[in-house]
């Protein structure tokens, strides 16, 4: 029992960032029509503002150490952060403790300026151009994106760890009831898969219930006639654009602690969200997030010992089994709608 | 007809041949002994490395770590650890008199990628020898390719038993230690450590590489009394592993083994961490971790939580040796900071190339290769090592590391625990680890 | 000539001579001069121009005819590539049976995952595709290891059954593949001048399938069969209330389409009896999109070029590094010098990939027809007075 | 026996009632119009008919054979052809190959893997689809992308392919909806003469009282899913039921 409450938790916890990715590019998909190879790399900067907020706050000035020598044998340069030297060293190093936390601002103006260049700088060129040609477009600025990030920050992980205060795990069992050690899990996944769900919810409740969702809403569902009653319904997509990369970015954040970010980690999960956005079916946000958490528990569950001896390799391909299973008993996926992007 | 991969030394002797007339020479074949024959003033070496994907900037390493050794074998620069190998045949003018140039190419840690590069080097710009690489499987591919068109492959960073066992090549050589080794070199020191009724939990990247680490590390552990609870296959594109690290909590297993490496090896650790596995207490003992094979350059990524994690490892910069402080001297100076254990690897690869073809006194690889065979050498940072002749594995010292409490700067991650003595990790050459494949013979090429 | 129009005709003249005379027309510079960097004209990446034209041919027949994108070909690919080694361990080394086995087993394979697949359209069908392509790949890498030989691919060893031919030669080595006893690797080198021209036996074997290949290609386009797949790509419901059933030419198109993707995986084994996992990941099924859109999809010679584009670049690019660099630049002033050097340093060698998303960028940005278009702004721009004829013959035959 | 019988056709869309209870019967060589106010079923009916929808209950026979569980493409070889409200062609391609594919759909049935011979080789089906242009006055637009064309070029290109195939059924879904006067009577006459020329039954779906009282030989009102009269267009225009349908709706007609 406590053995698959804790996949659960696993599947949730996977699930968030696969829903958190899906989100956006459901919203870009569904709103602008628009196969966005790049959302990937969204992420992936998202989790480099994290690092860059972290090496910012860690430039140091370099003071010589004659007692100590470098592994060259001369005299040793010891470094202390700028802030540590400004704000005195402890709250300094608070500071720079709280880096992730932090970033979480940071970055919000960062993904949705990022957004909206990329949106009137380029997407918007491709509105009406055939799916492969957007594809080919943002493919391309997938490389680039990462390319420059690898450029800067070279191409292996770089750790950037959460709040000392969050950084252990505690013992969720306990609160549900269960005896002390047997449901152990970190404060940083569980504080992960709150935040997704707020963001979810936030996404949700912003289309919901402002006069800006519902025109964008309306526009997903039949962008002409939006169009005919005189609502510039474009600028409104461009700030979609924005908030889709904003998503993208937040979960990239938040989830620079539980691994450590590289140049790469956008194309590995781009695959796995376009089959999550797909799986929930194209154009609907609550299909996105329900295929988001279920292929995330889905696959937690599929990495048991106890499937794995009867399926040997079946964690390898849990996702795929399950999109190939679910596409062909729902034509639509999930919950997707008639008639979008299906030809 | 019976000329092969063809090359620029032929080219060099068409145009000799030629002797600057405008008059076509015919079509030539069979004008050299071997492939690539150098036959002008230089002789061309091929660096192939991973320059994109997750193993770029080991990659990057390696590339500076040859420039480093062609400046070396060039006269160029301090030397390095020319000055402390006991062979001294080079004399810092080239090979042969031949000065040496270099090509590179990408690899992209993938086996079909790595060939292309590796051929066109061979084709286009006139290989003689081909090194570099970050993984086994690119290691195999690329010495496969290397037998068939008769160069010599010194393999770089390759850590599989199968390298030197079922899949050894006659044009293959590696330098770098093996599974085996690791198992051999770290499980008494475990022992040591953590006692000897031990239950260890392995994860492992489910391919060739890290099945062979996972063998291995479980004969060694088990001969020495410890007790395999379970090893489960990860996933080589899993980047979360909190599923697989769950289930540990379920079992009465004291001890976790990462059989993984590079980015799968930081994302485990990680999460081993998170999951508060090594502040529990199993059966009265502490829980501890163990990854087998360390990256420094990797082992950043995952930052504090390497401390205290044991390992092992080909080489390490702090090493106190004259030929290791010879060599993170040079590197250091033009680079500004000490080297990793893949630049280490494939720098005295390049050296041990070398001086082989000036003692054979030719750049045929046969030659070379008999020049390989059971060469005893020292000086180059692993204490006395044997280049064996009947599977061209490299036997020398094996460094057991363990991440550092306290390190004093962004470089000093590990500090080495021991130096487990050659004899220790020596093995048979028909060990059932390592049983299956053939050398074959050498190839040439023409 | 051969059951062709005029223009079909010249095209495919064009592209033979283009094939004939690579070897001189992709090496133009001394192998000594600086620029020799740029040459392509040696056999491995040749033999990879065409295997991969092929390959981009195939999908176009998928894509540019009837619009469904498969994002799981290299699958195809994969399996013939395994294919093709199997044969040459257990069977023989000659490469026919092997690329035909190669061929079998990859349209096997692809009339079982179109099948399947074409339940779908649209991007339900992309998603499929690349669901059938990623669990083939993660299953060759891991759990079918006896079957792949996982990480280090599927290769040839000195203890293989083969039954027709020899398990080693007499020197103790691996026996060649070759086409009755032509060796795929052998190269006849010509040397004129400063230059250095190779012919290799397995790139002209590769160079003759792809042209007939590419006929093969013409002539589905131009068929009736060719003409039902646009108009599946255009209408699917018309055709339906014509009479007509789309299932089995979507099918036909993917099955077809999946066996040149196993010819070329058949060929890549046979130029270099390995075949890798990697073959088939995502990846490289992305790969063979991007050469038929960047090269033009739909049009008949596009995807070659796009083919040829985007393998130049990993082949080429990739292996400028900051000595070849600084040999080109050397006569500047140093400081001159290193500052161009450390502009260029980004674009090339690691840095390959960044040009490669630019070009992507900024082709698809101002061409949209992908290559082919450029090629003909080009020669409208130095066409004669020819323009308003070909407009209309172009918009008679869009396939073009 | 007519050539179309439709018995007891009854269809449920969750809780509406889409169709209740339809029978009805064309003869063979008439023209037939449907009619009925917005809602009425008359769409559902013809989906019904071609295949695109299956009713819960009754049958539908063509020709002594029924068309139920078949597809669209298998009812459509049996001599079916139907016209969409909004033309339905192949947008991308040119007239010429647009005439060319019913051409090749009447003589090689649903699938035929013809990939060799070129498409310029097949003399005959080329002559065919000429004289169809011809005779639809077509010819000069051949190499026009279908997309380019007029709207109603589109109708007519459409009617002309869907003629091609020589069906013995033509079904038409209000094929002037959304049509200047001009259009409207280009089509009226359009369709006479292809009546005239023709052994073809024809079943219409109108919304224009003026189209269906110049074309029909007789008319079924559809309501609310069930048929109220079916009689011949005279009897039709002052029956009650029907003005009570329309609620005035015709008056007008």
């Amino acid at each position: 029992m406590d053995a698959i409450i804790l996949q659960i938790l696993n599947g949730l916890d996977k699930g968030s960032a696969y829903a958190l990715i899906a989100l956006g590019l459901t919203l870009i998909f569904g709103t602008l029509g628009v196969v966005n190879f790049a959302h990937g790399a969204l992420f992936m900067i998202g989790a480099f503002c994290a690092v860059s907020l972290n090496k910012l706050l860690n430039l140091s000035f370099e003071t010589v150490d004659p007692t100590r020598t470098d592994f060259l044998g001369n005299p040793a340069k010891i470094k202390t952060p700028y802030v540590e030297s400004w704000f005195g060293p402890e709250f300094g190093a608070a500071l720079i403790d709280w880096s992730v936390p932090l970033a979480i601002l940071f970055s919000i103006p960062i993904m949705i300026a990022i957004g909206f260049i990329m949106e009137r700088g380029l997407i918007k060129h491709f509105y009406r151009r055939p799916h492969a040609d957007q594809i080919l477009v943002t493919f391309g600025l997938a490389i680039v994106l990462q390319e420059l990030i690898k450029h800067y920050y070279g191409a292996n992980p770089i750790q950037t760890p959460a709040p000392d205060a969050f950084r252990g795990s505690f013992d969720f069992g306990a609160i549900l009831g269960f005896d002390p050690n047997t449901i152990i899990y970190p404060y940083w996944r569980m504080i992960y898969f709150a935040f997704a769900a707020v963001v979810i919810g936030g996404v949700f409740a912003f289309l919901q219930f402002t006069t800006f969702g519902m025109v964008v809403r309306a526009g997903m569902a039949d962008r002409e006639t939006v169009g005919l009653l005189g609502i510039n319904i474009d600028k409104r997509f461009t700030i979609m654009f924005g908030l889709a990369a904003a998503v993208a970015g937040l979960a990239g954040v938040m989830y620079a602690p539980i691994n450590s970010p590289n140049y790469h980690m956008g194309m590995d999960f781009l695959v796995l969200s376009f089959v999550v956005v797909v799986v929930g079916g194209m154009g609907s946000l609550p299909g996105a997030v329900a295929a988001g958490f279920l292929l995330g528990i889905l696959e937690s569950f599929a990495s048991m010992n106890e499937i794995k001896s009867i399926l040997p390799g079946i964690d390898q391909i849990i996702i795929y089994v399950a999109a190939i299973i679910i596409l062909l008993t729902r034509p639509r996926g999930l919950l997707g709608r008639k008639g979008v992007m299906e030809d | 007809m019976n000329n092969k991969l063809t090359r620029r030394g032929l080219l060099k002797t068409g145009a000799v041949g030629g002797a600057g007339l405008a008059l076509p020479t015919i079509f030539t074949s069979g004008a050299s002994a071997f492939t690539n024959e150098p036959m002008g003033g230089t002789v061309t070496l091929g660096f192939n490395v991973p320059q994109s994907g997750p193993y770029a900037d080991e990659g990057a390493d390696e590339l500076r770590a040859y420039q480093l050794a062609v400046e070396h074998l060039n006269g160029e620069g301090d030397g390095g650890m020319l000055n402390t190998f006991s062979s001294k045949v080079l004399e810092g003018n080239g090979i042969l008199g031949k000065k040496v140039e270099y090509v590179t190419g990408d690899t992209q840690t993938k086996s079909d990628a790595a060939r292309a590069s590796a051929k066109s080097m061979i084709e286009k710009d006139g290989a003689v020898m081909i090194t570099g690489g970050s993984s086994s499987g690119v290691a195999v591919a690329v010495q496969g390719l290397c037998q068939e068109a008769g160069v010599i492959f010194m393999a770089g960073l390759t850590h599989s038993n199968d390298t030197t066992g079922k899949d050894k090549k006659a044009n293959g050589f590696r330098h770098f230690f093996n599974a085996y080794m690791s198992g051999a070199a770290l499980a008494p020191v475990l022992t040591k450590m953590y006692g000897t009724d031990r239950k260890a939990y392995h994860l492992t990247a489910d391919y060739t590489w890290g099945w062979t680490q996972e063998e291995s590390i479980v004969a060694a552990t088990e001969a020495l009394g410890w007790e395999t609870v379970n090893t489960v296959k990860t996933p080589l594109a899993a980047t979360d592993f909190s599923s697989y690290i769950t289930p540990i909590l379920q079992t009465d297993a004291d001890v976790l083994v990462l059989n993984h490496y590079g980015g799968n090896m930081v994302n485990s650790l990680t999460n081993a961490v998170q999951f508060g596995l090594r502040d529990k207490i199993v059966n009265g003992k502490n829980f501890e971790i163990v990854v087998p094979l360390y990256s420094r350059l990797m082992a950043r990524g995952a930052g504090e939580n390497v401390k205290g994690i044991f390992g092992s490892t080909n080489w390490h910069w702090s090493l106190q040796d004259e030929g290791s402080k010879a060599f993170v001297k040079s590197f250091g100076t033009k680079y500004g900071f000490p080297p990793s254990q893949a630049a280490h690897t494939c720098y005295v690869q390049t050296l041990l190339y070398a001086d082989a073809v000036a003692r054979a006194g030719s750049f045929n690889p046969c030659a070379v290769g008999e020049a390989l065979e059971g060469f005893e050498f020292d000086g180059m940072g692993n204490g006395k090592t044997l280049y064996r002749a009947e599977d061209h594995q490299c036997f020398k010292d094996v460094l057991v590391v363990k991440g550092k409490d306290n390190p004093t700067s962004e470089f000093d991650l590990l500090e080495v625990v021991e130096v487990t003595p050659v004899e220790q990790v020596t093995y048979a050459p028909d060990h059932p680890m390592f049983a299956g494949g053939a050398l074959g013979s050498c190839n040439p090429g023409a | 000539m051969l059951g062709l129009n005029k223009k079909d005709a010249t095209l495919l003249g064009v592209v033979a001579v283009l094939v004939i005379f690579a070897p001189f027309i992709l090496n133009p510079f001394p192998a000594d001069s600086a620029m020799a960097q740029f040459n392509a004209g040696y056999p491995d990446l040749m033999q990879r121009f065409v295997i991969f034209g092929i390959f981009a041919v195939g999908f176009n027949l998928l894509f540019g005819l009837t619009g469904y994108l498969s994002f799981g070909h290299a699958a195809f690919l994969g399996v013939g590539s395994y294919s093709a080694v199997w044969m040459f361990k257990l069977l023989s080394m000659n490469v026919i049976p092997a690329i035909l086995l190669s061929m079998v087993i990859a349209g096997l394979f692809a009339l079982l995952i179109g099948f399947i697949s074409l339940r779908r359209t649209g991007i339900y069908f992309s998603i499929l595709t690349l669901a059938f392509a990623e669990m083939s790949f993660r299953l060759a890498y891991s759990v079918l290891t006896p079957i792949t030989n996982g990480e280090t691919g599927l290769q040839l060893t000195l203890e293989d059954p083969r039954i027709l031919g020899q398990t080693a030669t007499e020197s103790g080595g691996i026996p060649v593949t070759n086409l009755f006893g032509l060796e795929m690797r052998s190269t006849e080198v010509l040397n004129l001048g400063g230059w250095s021209f190779q012919f290799n036996n397995g790139y002209y074997m590769a160079g003759a399938l792809l042209l007939v290949a590419f006929y093969i290609s013409i002539r589905i386009f131009r068929s009736p069969f060719g003409m039902m797949l646009r108009a599946v790509k255009s209408n699917q419901q018309r055709m339906n209330y014509t009479g007509l059933n789309t299932k089995p030419y979507t099918l036909a198109a993917f099955v077809i389409s999946g066996m040149y993707a196993g010819l070329a995986g058949g060929l890549m084994a046979s130029m270099d009896p390995l075949a890798g996992a990697e073959r088939m990941q995502w990846t490289a099924s992305g790969e063979v999109v991007l050469m038929t859109i960047l090269g033009g999809a739909g049009t008949l010679i596009g995807p070659v070029l796009g083919a040829g584009f985007i393998k130049y670049f990993e082949n080429i690019f990739s292996k400028i590094n900051e000595a070849v660099l600084h040999s080109w630049f050397h006569a500047l002033p140093d400081g001159l010098e290193n500052a161009i050097v450390w502009v260029f340093e980004h674009f090339v060698g690691s840095g390959w990939h960044l040009t490669l998303g630019l070009l992507f960028m900024l082709v698809v940005t101002f061409l949209p027809g992908g290559l082919v278009e450029g090629g003909q702004r080009l020669g409208r721009l130095f066409g004669r007075k020819k323009d308003a004829e070909e407009k209309t013959a172009t918009q008679s035959t869009p396939a073009e | 026996m007519g050539i179309l019988e439709v018995k007891n056709v009854g269809k449920r869309f969750g809780g509406l009632q889409a169709l209740g209870d339809v029978n009805l019967s064309v003869a063979e060589n008439s023209v037939h119009a449907i009619i009925g106010p917005n809602g009425a079923g008359k769409s559902t009916l013809l989906n019904c008919l071609v295949g695109k929808l299956i009713p819960d209950t009754g049958s539908v026979m063509f020709d002594g054979q029924s068309v139920l569980g078949r597809t669209p493409y298998e009812i459509n070889q049996m001599g079916i052809s139907r016209v969409f409200q909004t033309p339905e062609i192949f947008a991308d391609l040119t007239v010429m190959e647009n005439m060319m594919i019913p051409c090749f759909a009447k003589r090689d049935g649903a699938f035929k893997l013809n990939g060799i011979k070129s498409v310029e080789s097949e003399a005959e089906i080329r002559d065919r689809a000429e004289a169809m242009m011809e005779d639809m006055n077509l010819a000069e637009k051949r190499h026009m992308h279908a997309a380019s064309m007029s709207r109603g070029d589109k109708r007519r290109l459409e009617i002309a392919m869907c003629l091609a195939q020589e069906p013995r059924l033509l079904l038409l879904d209000e094929p002037t909806a959304g049509m200047a006067r001009a259009d409207t009577n280009n089509t009226i006459d359009l369709l006479k003469e292809i009546k005239q020329k023709r052994d073809i039954t024809i079943v219409i779906i109108e919304h224009d009282m003026h189209v269906v009282f110049s074309l029909a030989e007789r008319i079924t009102v559809l309501a609310q899913g069930t048929p109220l009269v079916e009689d011949v267009p005279s009897k039709i225009k002052g029956h009650p039921k029907v003005r009570e349908a329309y609620l005035g709706e015709t008056a007008a007609a």
